[in-house]
């Protein structure tokens, strides 16, 4: 122990949690580049600073993106993570791999790379740790060769991603995989040929649940939801309430806008379907009872994202409802519509929701070709700041 | 030149025949068990689905043992959760207990459904990134061992959802999760004016400021910071890499609760302050795993069944929160940015 | 030399003695009628109070005649309210009935208490502002000749707050009102370059404006106006008489609902815009009062018991309030102001 | 009728509503200037347009403030208006008045100005509608003989005002008339001799029900409470339920921290102390049953103002409880340390509450000797821009 040279990284290895330091340590048995991360890491577990520099632009033939350039700081010291850029390769959509998939895409990872791997990223990638700038290109050959491509980085559309879905859920009110997939395919050219002004993102939820956090983690979230009334099976209620279910507190007393009432003589659960605004509760609690209504589409937010620069935004109605099935020609062409007018309008760096905030959400409606509907705010403006249009006002004087 | 542009592999070569089959048709589902969930099918179809924590940063050789194991129970198919946890998917109900067993042996944690802490999503931080103040597996792995039992349990009154990030940037859900930690620096950028002029494009610098801190400085074709105006985002040293923030001394982490994600019964929540800073203790981080802990504490006794942390806070008051948890609040609490007066309390209603 | 800063009259020398003695200590009060309050000290002693509508802009041969009411049966005193409305005091019960009586005959309206729609709070338009977009008492006064029945009743769900300002200055009440009537003008300011030159001090000029529309022109010593920037505020004009904004044909009203000051039930809240435009139609403006009235019965048809107008929207929801109203929702309706974002729907929650 | 000079403005004496017109009117039968402002008003009503010019600088003796200047854009159509100025006169607190003091106040206008008034400003004041900058000294001169002191204008305290408060009102927590008599007198240099960067209001109501509007209106707001609980007479309870009271309906559905809770078996009105917020509501529907609580004083809102020009702001909870008892130095002095920080850092035509969201309310409170606390916000900061201090970090390297 003593003669350990990673004590501290060694100390979290103990404990119940599953070890990423026996990770790191598994694939340092086999390549030199991870056991000089771990030991470059575990200097930064000493000095309490990391000793990664800033990437420079690197990639593969034909692409712009998919691959985060990665230097090391103290390559004198560890001259093995010297170059250590990541590969995002694009995952399956709904994360679901066979085993025999898995097994090709870690034999060429194992060949090229460090044997490490983040499954996944938090965009969705499935991320290759630790490569060179000479193996980026063999590696991502083998890889096309097998099927894999790969996911986004930089100015460009990023990586779809969505929740499980109609794969697994019987609450999935659209096909978020298939959806993830169809996008995709349809936008790959902005995912590998990053050209726009920052990233963009997309991610898709079968339902209001939001599994996939499409409504605070992408520019562009497809919430499913249903534009008829819930369907209540009151059998089914009584079931739930015969068996010691408390349906008023966890139900009737959670629904936003209180559009349930539980009748206990009638052992009826009453619902005005006027305000349900599908929040999904009843139907999360109840999932033998409640079902989601039959007449299915998707709401669409807009200008999710992180802090950086004027504040994280958690998406924003753009459209209250659309039908989201295949072959999605009408969500492709608004994403069209909206990805150009980023395209064209936005500042570098600047995300999607910054720039609807800094032109105003009219002036972007008009860009894009929608129109304003209260399901948009919460509340209209409070300011009497409006702007009138020339045509809007009578020309005199 | 190698194939391009073919776009992910297809799901649908990808899934089990239990999933092809019912695909869209799922009637209902139940946790029968922690880390265990059954889903029903319109047909009658059963599936098993066991969830396994996973430390997100692995090996070849994990993922070739899971490969195995899902060869063994589960037809050769296996999924990954949107919060890096790893599902089994068992559509053969005689071989749900022998796997319960088998990963149990190994020592694996079966859990993170229902009303229980999940995995944490997390970020590079020293594994990988070149602007962390903090590092994010470390933090997780230091977490979660004393966690862990609100993992492969479900007693929480609902779910808690956590989040690391190694910078503000935050590359994860912290802006929207239950408990949120973020690396955080605080002091400001160190200018290397050479190297501005060689390599950083000084208006993209100066846009990337959020609190207008920068302004050139042409003699030397660089940049200054307004000392005042900082509050040490890192963003500048995004965009140039001669303008270093990270300090070994000042770094540290800082806290963040009651976000969610969900439109289930509220709206989505941002992660407001809870502690504004804890220092950098690798590689356990004793104050920020005490912390994180005594948080869900408070949280588990207070709240009501179905309540998560924000709409806990949302009933109780913030004054009530930091009254229950002991935690001072300070100016640092109080926004300055933006949008800051619409966080100011603009009624005469409060606790005392 | 005037006797000068000796301040206003001492109150204690202005209130009736029933007053002076019960003060501090009432113990309850009753509504027995429209317009008439009932409030009964500790000592058991019973003052009337019997509120009357007024002009607010009033002469003082009517403030006399007031007083010679006030003489004979309030003991020579008498009070405003806050929102402009007079009340008689009267001790003696004996003198109610009488009072109430000689009220009506002189064609008075008493009301205004309770679950009313009380006096207008407004401003100084055409009569003595230099800013104004409209005129505010002639739009009070079309308006509540057509709402007095809900003055000198109590039928309304919850008390009814109007109030009318003749520009965005909104002096009085306007920004949480129930019901709000602000003028606005909608063709950007015409500048007299001379006059901006001679009499403006042009830093204050640009630094006026909400939008930053105004930029420097040295040439002439004077401003110009980006045209895409400018929202028509009038703010600028407040600062230099060389950039008149008032269009005759152009300027008109907006309507805005949903605000309340009270502490009651729920937080104080800012009137939102219902109406952007509609046009100055004076003496009688029919287009305004018709809006109100629409506005007043929708509120008065749907909301519940005790449930002021903006409680009432908050519980139903904005996309209910456009579809109930008839009111088209455009993107005039949408912020695009500081604080937009936070005016967002971040949910997917709401009414289709 | 058809020869009537004022058409339009005749229309405005029809109906229900008391005629301002007719007033006008009045006025005019007696004074020049009110024939002429009739006249002047009926062409803007024609016109559709306003004809005041801006104000001039004109005053009286000692006081810098109290008068507004007003001038005639049509002086030479109607020149008795070339000049008509508004005395703002400082109302008696509360707007209580002899019949004796209103009479001697009409005499004087009636003798030197146009016999018209706003009886009130939308601030409090008593205001004189209109004389020459001849009389507004001996105006002024003669008021001030009767008792009557001119209320404020321009960049300093504009005259404070509160509601009736204990003179007759059950629910008030504080004396809100004396604290505005007081406030008045002890600030009156403030107010008569404005020489702060922008106006600053000062307005109290006795209770959370506002009256007074004071958060809404007034820079600094004084909103009495109480910091022990409220008192429920459980019979009186009984009574009003009785009488076929809503109870369910009007107060324990309309709490908004849900602290209270009828138990119709007991006939008990159940209260949570710890979680009332003092809304009123329950007290305000039941004035025989609810009381306040004993230990009365007031919560302190900053920076409520109209939408000029960063945004309309409701008063932010600046002091969440503090007693207000004569002679009200802690509150003085509070007012002092604030209208200081005020009158050295605002920029001119800033108000308070621009300013604190300019620096910063942590900057702010500090400035002022102020504890941060959670009452302050609704919550606390989303974003991640958070200042420290060189005191609060260790210098190294
Ligand atoms: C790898 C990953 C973190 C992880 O460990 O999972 C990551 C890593 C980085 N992110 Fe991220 N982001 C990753 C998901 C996210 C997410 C989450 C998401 O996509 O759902 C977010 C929040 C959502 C969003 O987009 O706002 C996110 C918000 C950012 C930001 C802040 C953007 C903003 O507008 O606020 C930056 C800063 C930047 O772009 O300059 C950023 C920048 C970066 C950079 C490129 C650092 C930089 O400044 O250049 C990091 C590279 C690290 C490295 O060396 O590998 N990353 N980043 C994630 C991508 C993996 C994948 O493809 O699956
Ligand atoms: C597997 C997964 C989807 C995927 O595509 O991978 C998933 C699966 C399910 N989610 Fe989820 N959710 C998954 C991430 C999420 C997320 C995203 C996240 O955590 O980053 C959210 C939003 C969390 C938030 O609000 O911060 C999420 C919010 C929900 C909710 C609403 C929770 C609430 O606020 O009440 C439900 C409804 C419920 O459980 O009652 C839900 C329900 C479900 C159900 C019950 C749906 C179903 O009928 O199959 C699934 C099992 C839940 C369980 O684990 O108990 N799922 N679910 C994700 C598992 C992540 C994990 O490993 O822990
Ligand atoms: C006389 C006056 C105070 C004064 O100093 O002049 C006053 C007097 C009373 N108010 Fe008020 N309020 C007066 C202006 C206000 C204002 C300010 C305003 O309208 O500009 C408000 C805030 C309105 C708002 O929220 O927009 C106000 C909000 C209340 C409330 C809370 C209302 C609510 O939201 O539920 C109550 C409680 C109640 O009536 O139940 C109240 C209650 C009362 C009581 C019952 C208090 C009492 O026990 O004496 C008084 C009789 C009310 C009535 O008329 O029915 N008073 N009251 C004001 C009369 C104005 C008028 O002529 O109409
Ligand atoms: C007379 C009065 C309206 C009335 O008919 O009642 C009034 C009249 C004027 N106000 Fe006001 N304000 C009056 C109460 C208010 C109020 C209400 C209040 O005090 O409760 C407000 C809203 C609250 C506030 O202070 O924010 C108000 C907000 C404004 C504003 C916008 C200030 C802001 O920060 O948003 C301005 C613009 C300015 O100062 O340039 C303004 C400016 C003006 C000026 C001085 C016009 C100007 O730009 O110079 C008006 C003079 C009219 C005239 O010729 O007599 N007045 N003003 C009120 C004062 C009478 C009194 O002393 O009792
Ligand atoms: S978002 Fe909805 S549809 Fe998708 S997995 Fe979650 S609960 Fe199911
Ligand atoms: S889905 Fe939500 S809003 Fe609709 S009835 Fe159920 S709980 Fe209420
Ligand atoms: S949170 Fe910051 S440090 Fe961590 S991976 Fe993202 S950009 Fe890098
Ligand atoms: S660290 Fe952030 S706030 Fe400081 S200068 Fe850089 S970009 Fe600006
Ligand atoms: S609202 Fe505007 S026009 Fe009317 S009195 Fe106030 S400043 Fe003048
Ligand atoms: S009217 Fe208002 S927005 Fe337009 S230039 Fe003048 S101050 Fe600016
Ligand atoms: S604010 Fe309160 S104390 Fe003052 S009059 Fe209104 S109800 Fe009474
Ligand atoms: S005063 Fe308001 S918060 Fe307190 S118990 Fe009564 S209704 Fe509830």
């Amino acid at each position: 122990m003593t003669d350990s040279k990673t004590p501290r990284l060694d100390e979290l290895e103990k404990g119940a949690w599953p070890s990423f330091v026996t990770e790191i340590k598994k694939a340092a048995a086999k390549k030199a580049n991870s056991q000089d991360l771990l030991d470059q890491l575990e200097l930064s577990y000493k000095d309490k600073i990391g000793y990664w520099k800033h990437g420079g632009i690197v990639g593969v033939k034909g692409y712009g993106g998919g691959v985060i350039g990665r230097y090391s700081a103290k390559a004198d010291q560890f001259p093995n993570v010297k170059e250590f850029h990541t590969l995002r390769v694009n995952m399956v959509p709904g994360f679901f791999y066979t085993t025999e998939a898995l097994r090709g895409l870690c034999e060429t990872w194992d060949k090229f790379g460090s044997g490490l791997t983040n499954m996944h990223g938090s965009t969705g990638d499935l991320v290759l740790l630790g490569t060179t700038t000479e193996n980026l290109q063999p590696c991502f050959d083998e890889l096309a060769e097998k099927g894999w491509d790969l996911g986004g980085s930089g100015g460009g559309l990023r990586t779809p991603s969505g929740c499980v879905g109609m794969a697994r859920c019987e609450f999935a009110c659209i096909d978020s995989m298939d959806f993830i997939q169809e996008v995709t395919r349809h936008f790959q050219d902005a995912i590998h040929r990053p050209a726009w002004p920052y990233k963009f993102k997309i991610k898709c939820s079968g339902c209001a649940n939001d599994c996939a956090a499409a409504t605070a983690r992408s520019d562009f979230a497809v919430i499913g939801t249903w534009c008829d009334t819930l369907k209540i099976d009151q059998n089914a209620v009584r079931e739930y309430v015969k068996g010691g279910f408390n349906i008023d507190a966890l139900v009737v007393g959670k629904c936003p806008t209180k559009a349930l009432e539980y009748d206990s003589a009638k052992q009826e659960l009453k619902f005005d379907a006027e305000n349900c605004v599908r929040c999904m509760n009843c139907i999360d609690m109840m999932p033998k009872a409640i079902k989601t209504g039959k007449d299915r589409g998707a709401a669409i937010l807009i200008g999710g994202k992180a802090p950086v620069v004027k504040s994280a935004f958690i998406g924003w109605v753009l459209v209250p409802f659309m039908k989201v099935d295949a072959p999605y020609a009408e969500i492709f062409d608004l994403i069209t519509r909206i990805t150009e007018y980023f395209d064209e309008h936005a500042k570098s760096r600047e995300r999607i929701g910054e720039l609807i905030y800094r032109v105003g959400m009219g002036n972007f409606l008009k860009g894009v070709g929608l129109t304003p509907q209260p399901q948009m705010v919460s509340a209209p403006r409070a300011n009497p700041y409006i702007f009138w249009q020339d045509e809007e006002v009578v020309k005199h004087g | 030149m190698a194939k391009t542009d073919f776009g992910p592999p297809d799901y649908r070569t990808m899934i089990p025949p239990v999933i092809a089959k019912n695909y869209g048709k799922w009637s209902y589902h139940e946790i029968p068990q922690p880390g265990v969930l059954k889903h029903v099918g319109e047909s009658g179809d059963i599936l098993y689905s066991v969830r396994i924590a996973s430390a997100r940063l692995i090996s070849t050789d994990w993922i070739k043992e899971l490969c195995d194991i899902a060869d063994k129970y589960c037809g050769g198919y296996i999924r990954f959760t949107t919060r890096h946890n790893v599902e089994f998917l068992v559509s053969d109900e005689n071989q749900l207990q022998p796997l319960l067993d088998d990963l149990k042996a190994r020592g694996y944690l079966v859990g993170g459904t229902g009303n229980a802490i999940s995995n944490v999503v997390h970020t590079q931080g020293w594994i990988h990134c070149h602007t962390p103040a903090t590092d994010a597996s470390g933090l997780v792995k230091a977490m979660m061992d004393e966690l862990h039992g609100y993992f492969t349990t479900m007693k929480m009154p609902a779910r808690v959802r956590l989040a690391v990030a190694c910078c503000v940037n935050m590359c994860g859900a912290c802006h929207c999760s239950d408990i949120a930690i973020v690396g955080i620096h605080r002091t400001i950028p160190r200018i290397n004016h050479e190297g501005v002029a060689k390599a950083c494009e000084v208006p993209s610098v100066i846009a990337a400021c959020p609190t207008g801190a920068i302004r050139p400085n042409p003699k030397l074709k660089s940049v200054e910071v307004n000392k005042e105006k900082c509050m040490f985002c890192g963003n500048c040293y995004t965009m140039c890499p001669s303008m270093e923030i990270a300090d070994p001394v000042n770094d540290g982490v800082s806290i963040w609760v009651g976000g969610k994600v969900s439109n289930a019964r509220t709206a989505p929540k941002f992660s407001r302050l809870a502690i504004p800073f804890l220092p950098n203790n690798p590689p356990r981080w004793p104050e920020v795993t005490d912390a994180v802990k005594h948080l869900v504490e408070v949280y588990a006794a207070n709240a009501r069944a179905g309540e998560r942390m924000g709409e806990w806070i949302d009933r109780v008051g913030w004054e009530r929160f930091f009254k229950l948890t002991g935690i001072p609040f300070t100016e640092k609490h109080i926004d300055d940015f933006t949008f800051s007066p619409t966080t100011f309390r603009s009624t005469s209603q409060f606790r005392l």
